[in-house]
């Protein structure tokens, strides 16, 4: 019991919100669980992050970079070591983000929160090393070790993955993450379709 | 539950579109980012080395792509792709699609229309796909007006991609795969799919005997081999070759086909990515739907994920076309010395039996040909595959070739048949036989007296919706 | 990083290593991972789908090869390349060395040894250029008796990449280029390129006649049809063919050449980050001098720069080969039928002016053919190029056999030239009049009597050091 309200409570900076939310915890949790698919916020499903509208500018930047096919969002922002140090992020983040977002006090723009980095600059150091440290990658770039040990990667890869413009009204149009409205077949079309000869003419 | 529906329509009031609207100007209104990038498009400045974003006349620069097609109607016309936004007018235009002069009149089938419009959808769901397969081309001329567009990929409720072309639908059925399973990644390259790909029209379907069904052949897989075998078993014949008498296949554009056999495609990266990757402009991200060659745009397509110069990357695309287009040239001389060849069998008293096994040779020779030819990215998207591709079809061609130079032989012919003198589109086109005064005036015709029948009726019905 | 190399080497002991040192061991004093893994080549365990570290029996898998070189060396013993520390061994046991008996014996010459051995540098550095490329491959056995290693790519004071090729060096200056201007990146192909290249050996240098000088045929350029037009221009013939008596070239593994023509070369990506990619052990990291098949070290070399699975690397490779391959082995077919048919025309009585364009044919088809079948790393290293060549190969070939096929009607025969019966490497053989047993033995003779003499004295020798 002592152990799992150590893992429920948030860090010091987050206390604030997370004690006037208390009140409100019991009756909200039933609710904020099944209205933001908080069981889904456990996969590695980046929709599950996009669950979210304001998640929506880095869901559809990301989906349109370089990384898509490579790394998830969990890939970047939760740490990648044991199972627990891993879920205990989520939960963490997870409660965190769902209060912020109940509470409608997100900003206009979003920033990854300093300690953050630390996670995120790891990740790519996990997927990079060797081409980071490798002898002839070197060449690609001056002092690039000495830079990537120095600074955070995306001081200068700026667009790797979100872009430098991630305003929340940056991206207007949330039809695009898949969701239940799925149709990649249209209703008007599947009637005549059931019916066609050229189906199956084997 | 109010805030979920914020979040997912926060700033997208959609109200105003019906059902499969086939204006884009109407959705233009909602999204007039996309709908303003689409409609450049309409710009035909960009070319490259092999492609243009403008009307190339390829059988002016390959004059022996018309004696290829002797006996066809891509011998008449053919030029590059243009952007979406000309598709009708490019339909109206060629030469192909002759000068119907009314509705029961012309070469070619109503299927025509199918990738050419979002009236298409609007239409098969109206009437139903068989009856929009129906009848001539001309028929629908007042009905299919409005180009390529929103329609043709996205639901107008929710803006998703949705695919809205029954050929691609049953292609999946008959090769029991399941479309509605394809992934979002998947999507933003089946909506290119729709058209980017190879067909026929079958016509003997039972109970529909007569309709032009288009067709992908794909029952058996989609590799150049599979098409060919699925073609070969249903016995399907494009046209019979005027020079050469031989059973042809034609090849349409299988970009898609092609793209899968890349590594690009085999990497996850889709068409969108390349030919419309997103951009930001004033503040706001949007898809790029000005889809055109991304030489164009390498900043916003291939630096996304090469850091390479721009010319570097540039250099990459034309040293593998270079490499392709210099086999597939030779293959075109080869292909037309094949068929004068052939011909001058027939004109010797040659047999059938004596020119079967040569008449498949050339069937088999130039779809290897036209495989490589008619997909104008298949250079870049899998050029390892377009040079095996090639390296058979020369293969063929010349083995035929040898067969060829024994039958003449025994027929009594001494030396070589001489090549014929095919310097400009124009002789070529003579010495195939072509009336091109004709098909010009006729095409005339019908610019001036039914072509704006058709656009005042359209006018007329779109003006009530 | 060069300096840094240096530097780094400034500081550890190196006196007990002399200058041009042939002995790897002596080397692995210093170095004992870069020996220890150096010596890993000696493992023949690994087969990919198309190469393998152990002898594959190249003319048995392919017995077209051997009526492709009928009249030449190759056409009795060619096997895979196995590992570095295998290349004395493989000399002294191919039977296309012969059994020579006395140093003033057998079918080769001195230069056969240029690329097999660091005692290549230290005779030349001796005895000069001129006088180790002089004689018989039988005047230096006594001499050159270490593997390929250290002091063929390594200055033993600084251990900086060198040149210690002569032929490499020359054929630099040749095209005006200055290699020690190279970087220490291309300096990890270059070393490579010291071997892996195409070379013949030169016999009329003014001054020199009668020596074989190494000499790579790079002066107008190193794609395929540059050094054609090399060879075409010195008039270069490496055999006359004993069947066709076409006067052919004989490629051997241009494999910087075409690595330089794919997109890793273009990228800069070096032979040495896929072939010796950086190794870990005991917290040490350093050069993985066990030269292999990258398929057997995926993790250290591909994945460094692809994040792909293990199986997906290897399947884009294999892809890659198998779209080559399939044209290589078909254009081996029309090349044999190409000789014999040719055989069959001067049966016939053809005569020299009626063959000339053939026998240019043949030499040219199988140039192609060759260029591509001897890289065994080639349909890989640049794909693209390799379908190109191919494709240009079989185009003659063919263009080659209706010439054929004219004359041979010409000459009064009927039908086709039958295809030998060649189903095995022994049948091959028999077919084009090789007397293998007496090969056998005089190899037999030679390892029993000549061979264990050579050693002895090297031995003596070194002892001395
Ligand atoms: C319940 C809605 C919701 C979901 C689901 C959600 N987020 Fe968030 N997220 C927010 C809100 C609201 C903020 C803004 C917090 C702030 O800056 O005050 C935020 C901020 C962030 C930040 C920047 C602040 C920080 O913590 O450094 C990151 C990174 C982030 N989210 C990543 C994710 C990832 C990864 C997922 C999925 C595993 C995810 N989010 C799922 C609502 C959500
Ligand atoms: C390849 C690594 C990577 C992946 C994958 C990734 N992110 Fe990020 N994310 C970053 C980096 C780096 C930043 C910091 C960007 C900056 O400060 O410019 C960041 C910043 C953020 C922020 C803060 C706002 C901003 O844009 O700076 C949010 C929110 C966020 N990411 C959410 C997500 C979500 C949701 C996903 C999955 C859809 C995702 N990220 C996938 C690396 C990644
Ligand atoms: C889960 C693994 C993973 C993580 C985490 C990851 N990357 Fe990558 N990254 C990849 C892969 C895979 C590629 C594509 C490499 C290829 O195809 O050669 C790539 C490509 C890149 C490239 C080249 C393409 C481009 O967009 O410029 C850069 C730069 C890069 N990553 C930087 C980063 C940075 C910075 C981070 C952290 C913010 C990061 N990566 C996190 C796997 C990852
Ligand atoms: C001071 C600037 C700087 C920093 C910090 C930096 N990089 Fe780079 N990086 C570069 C430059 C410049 C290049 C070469 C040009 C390019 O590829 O974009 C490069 C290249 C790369 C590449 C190769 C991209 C390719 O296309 O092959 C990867 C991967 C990469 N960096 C990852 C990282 C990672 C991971 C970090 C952090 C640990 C990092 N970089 C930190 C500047 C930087
Ligand atoms: C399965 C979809 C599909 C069908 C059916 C189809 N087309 Fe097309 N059409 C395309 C595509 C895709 C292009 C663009 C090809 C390119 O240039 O890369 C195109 C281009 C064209 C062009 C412009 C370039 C040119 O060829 O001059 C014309 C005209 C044209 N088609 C006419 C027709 C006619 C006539 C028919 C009926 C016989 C037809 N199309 C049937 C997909 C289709
Ligand atoms: C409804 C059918 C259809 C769909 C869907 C379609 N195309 Fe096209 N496409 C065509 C036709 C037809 C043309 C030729 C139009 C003309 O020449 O008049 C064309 C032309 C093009 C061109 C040549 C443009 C130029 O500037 O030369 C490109 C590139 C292209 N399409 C790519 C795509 C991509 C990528 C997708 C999917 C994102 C796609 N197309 C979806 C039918 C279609
Ligand atoms: C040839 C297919 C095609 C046509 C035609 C097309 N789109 Fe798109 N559209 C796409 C693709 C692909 C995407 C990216 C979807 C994704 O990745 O989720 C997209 C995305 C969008 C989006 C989502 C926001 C964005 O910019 O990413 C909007 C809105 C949109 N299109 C509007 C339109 C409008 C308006 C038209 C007509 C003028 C149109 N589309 C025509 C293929 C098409
Ligand atoms: C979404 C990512 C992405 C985009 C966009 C992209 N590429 Fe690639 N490209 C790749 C990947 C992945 C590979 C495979 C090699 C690898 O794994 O690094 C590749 C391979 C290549 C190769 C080597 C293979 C070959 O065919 O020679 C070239 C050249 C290339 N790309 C050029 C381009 C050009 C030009 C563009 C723009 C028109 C482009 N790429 C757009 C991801 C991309
Ligand atoms: C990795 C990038 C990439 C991907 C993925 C890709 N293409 Fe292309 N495409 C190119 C390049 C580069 C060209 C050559 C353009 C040129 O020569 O100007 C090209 C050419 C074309 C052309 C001819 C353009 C013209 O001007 O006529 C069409 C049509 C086309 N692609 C359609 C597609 C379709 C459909 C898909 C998916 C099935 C696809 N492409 C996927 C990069 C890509
Ligand atoms: C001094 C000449 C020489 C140099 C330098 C040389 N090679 Fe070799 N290489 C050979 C010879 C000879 C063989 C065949 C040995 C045998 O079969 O006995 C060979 C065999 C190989 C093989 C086949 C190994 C196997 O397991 O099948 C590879 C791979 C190879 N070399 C790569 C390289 C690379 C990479 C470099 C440069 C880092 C290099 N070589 C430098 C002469 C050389
Ligand atoms: C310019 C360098 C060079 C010269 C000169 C050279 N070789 Fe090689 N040799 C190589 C390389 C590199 C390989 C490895 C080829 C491979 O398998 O990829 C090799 C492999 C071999 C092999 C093992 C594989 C096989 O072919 O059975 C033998 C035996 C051999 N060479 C004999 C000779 C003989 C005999 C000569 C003289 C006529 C000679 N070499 C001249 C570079 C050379
Ligand atoms: C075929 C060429 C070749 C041969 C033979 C060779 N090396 Fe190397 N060696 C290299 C290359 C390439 C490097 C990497 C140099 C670089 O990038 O700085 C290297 C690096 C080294 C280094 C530097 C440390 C390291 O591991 O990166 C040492 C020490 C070394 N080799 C020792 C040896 C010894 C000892 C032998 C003989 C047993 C040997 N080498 C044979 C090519 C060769
Ligand atoms: C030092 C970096 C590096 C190493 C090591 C490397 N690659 Fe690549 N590879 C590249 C680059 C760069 C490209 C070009 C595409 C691009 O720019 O992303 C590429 C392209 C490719 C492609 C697409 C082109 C083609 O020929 O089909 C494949 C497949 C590939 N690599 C496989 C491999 C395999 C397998 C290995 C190991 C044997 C390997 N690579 C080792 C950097 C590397
Ligand atoms: C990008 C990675 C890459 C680079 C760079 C590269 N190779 Fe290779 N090489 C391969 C792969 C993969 C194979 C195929 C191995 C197989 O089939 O088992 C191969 C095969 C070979 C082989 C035949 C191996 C055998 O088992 O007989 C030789 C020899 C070779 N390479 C030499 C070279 C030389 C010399 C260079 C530079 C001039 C070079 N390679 C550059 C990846 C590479
Ligand atoms: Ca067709
Ligand atoms: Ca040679």
């Amino acid at each position: 019991m002592k152990r799992l309200f150590k893992f429920l409570t948030p860090p010091k900076q987050w206390l604030l919100p997370a004690i006037i939310l208390m009140g409100a915890m019991t009756g909200l949790t039933l609710y904020g669980l099944v209205e933001s698919k908080a069981i889904s916020y456990l996969s590695d499903d980046p929709k599950a992050c996009a669950n979210c509208h304001v998640m929506t500018p880095q869901y559809t930047t990301w989906q349109n970079s370089s990384h898509r096919e490579w790394a998830t969002c969990t890939d970047c922002h939760i740490p990648q070591g044991s199972f627990v140090e891993k879920y205990m992020a989520k939960a963490q983040d997870g409660f965190f983000h769902s209060a912020v977002f109940m509470m409608r006090s997100e900003p206009e723009v979003i920033q990854m929160r300093a300690e953050r980095d630390i996670t995120v600059q790891n990740n790519c150091i996990r997927c990079h090393k060797d081409q980071v440290t490798d002898a002839k990658k070197a060449s690609l770039s001056e002092d690039h070790i000495k830079n990537a040990t120095t600074k955070n990667c995306w001081e200068c890869h700026r667009e790797v993955p979100h872009g430098r413009v991630n305003s929340l009204s940056s991206v207007k149009y949330y039809g695009r993450i898949d969701g239940e409205q799925q149709e990649t077949v249209p209703q008007w079309l599947e009637k005549y379709l059931n019916n066609s000869e050229n189906k199956n003419n084997k | 539950t109010e805030r979920k529906m914020e979040a997912k329509y926060a700033y997208t009031p959609l109200n105003n579109i019906k059902k499969l609207d086939p204006r884009n100007e109407v959705w233009g209104e909602n999204f007039p980012r996309e709908f303003e990038s689409y409609y450049r498009t309409a710009d035909t400045t960009f070319s490259s080395k092999y492609n243009s974003a403008s009307k190339v006349d390829y059988l002016e620069k390959y004059p022996e792509f018309v004696v290829l097609w002797a006996g066809y109607g891509f011998s008449k016309d053919y030029n590059s792709g243009r952007g979406h936004v000309h598709a009708i007018d490019d339909l109206h235009n060629t030469l192909r699609t002759g000068g119907p002069t009314g509705s029961e009149d012309g070469p070619m089938p109503s299927t025509c229309w199918t990738c050419k419009s979002p009236d298409v959808p609007r239409l098969i769901n109206d009437i139903g796909v068989d009856a929009y397969y129906k009848g001539k081309w001309s028929s629908k001329g007042s009905q299919v007006v409005n180009p390529i567009g929103c329609a043709n990929c996205h639901n107008e409720k929710s803006m998703k991609l949705t695919i809205t072309q029954p050929a691609l639908i049953e292609a999946f059925q008959r090769q029991g795969k399941d479309i509605t399973k394809a992934t979002h990644n998947e999507m933003r390259s089946l909506v290119c799919a729709q058209c980017h790909v190879e067909y026929y029209f079958k016509s003997d379907i039972p109970g529909k005997e007569g309709i032009a069904y288009l067709t992908f052949p794909w029952d058996g897989g989609d590799t150049m081999e599979d098409m060919e075998k699925y073609y070969d078993n249903v016995k399907h014949v494009d046209w019979v070759h005027s020079l050469s008498k031989a059973p042809m296949l034609k090849s349409q554009h299988p970009d898609y086909e092609i793209y899968k056999m890349g590594i690009h495609g085999k990497r996850g990266v889709s068409c969108a990515d390349c030919h419309m990757p997103y951009k930001t402009e004033g503040g706001q991200k949007f898809t790029d739907h000005h889809i055109q060659s991304p030489l164009n745009n390498i900043a916003n397509s291939c630096q996304v994920c090469h850091k390479q110069d721009k010319d570097e990357l540039i250099k990459n695309v034309f040293d593998n076309q270079d490499k392709i287009a210099a086999n597939r040239q030779e293959l075109e001389k080869l292909l037309v010395r094949a068929h004068v060849e052939a011909k001058k069998c027939w004109d010797l008293g040659a047999t059938e039996a004596q020119m079967k096994d040569i008449l498949q040779g050339l069937r088999l020779g130039q779809w290897r040909w036209d495989f490589v030819a008619s997909s104008h990215g298949g250079s870049f998207h899998a050029p390892v595959e377009m040079g095996r591709v090639l390296g058979k079809g020369i293969n063929i061609t010349q083995e035929t070739r040898i067969k060829l130079a024994k039958l003449l032989m025994t027929l009594g012919h001494k030396g070589d048949v001489p090549y014929p003198a095919i310097e400009t589109k124009a002789a070529a086109q003579k010495f195939i036989g072509l009336d091109m005064s004709a098909l010009k005036e006729e095409k005339e015709k019908f610019k001036k007296e039914l072509l704006p029948k058709w656009k005042a009726e359209a006018k007329a019905r779109e003006a009530k919706y």
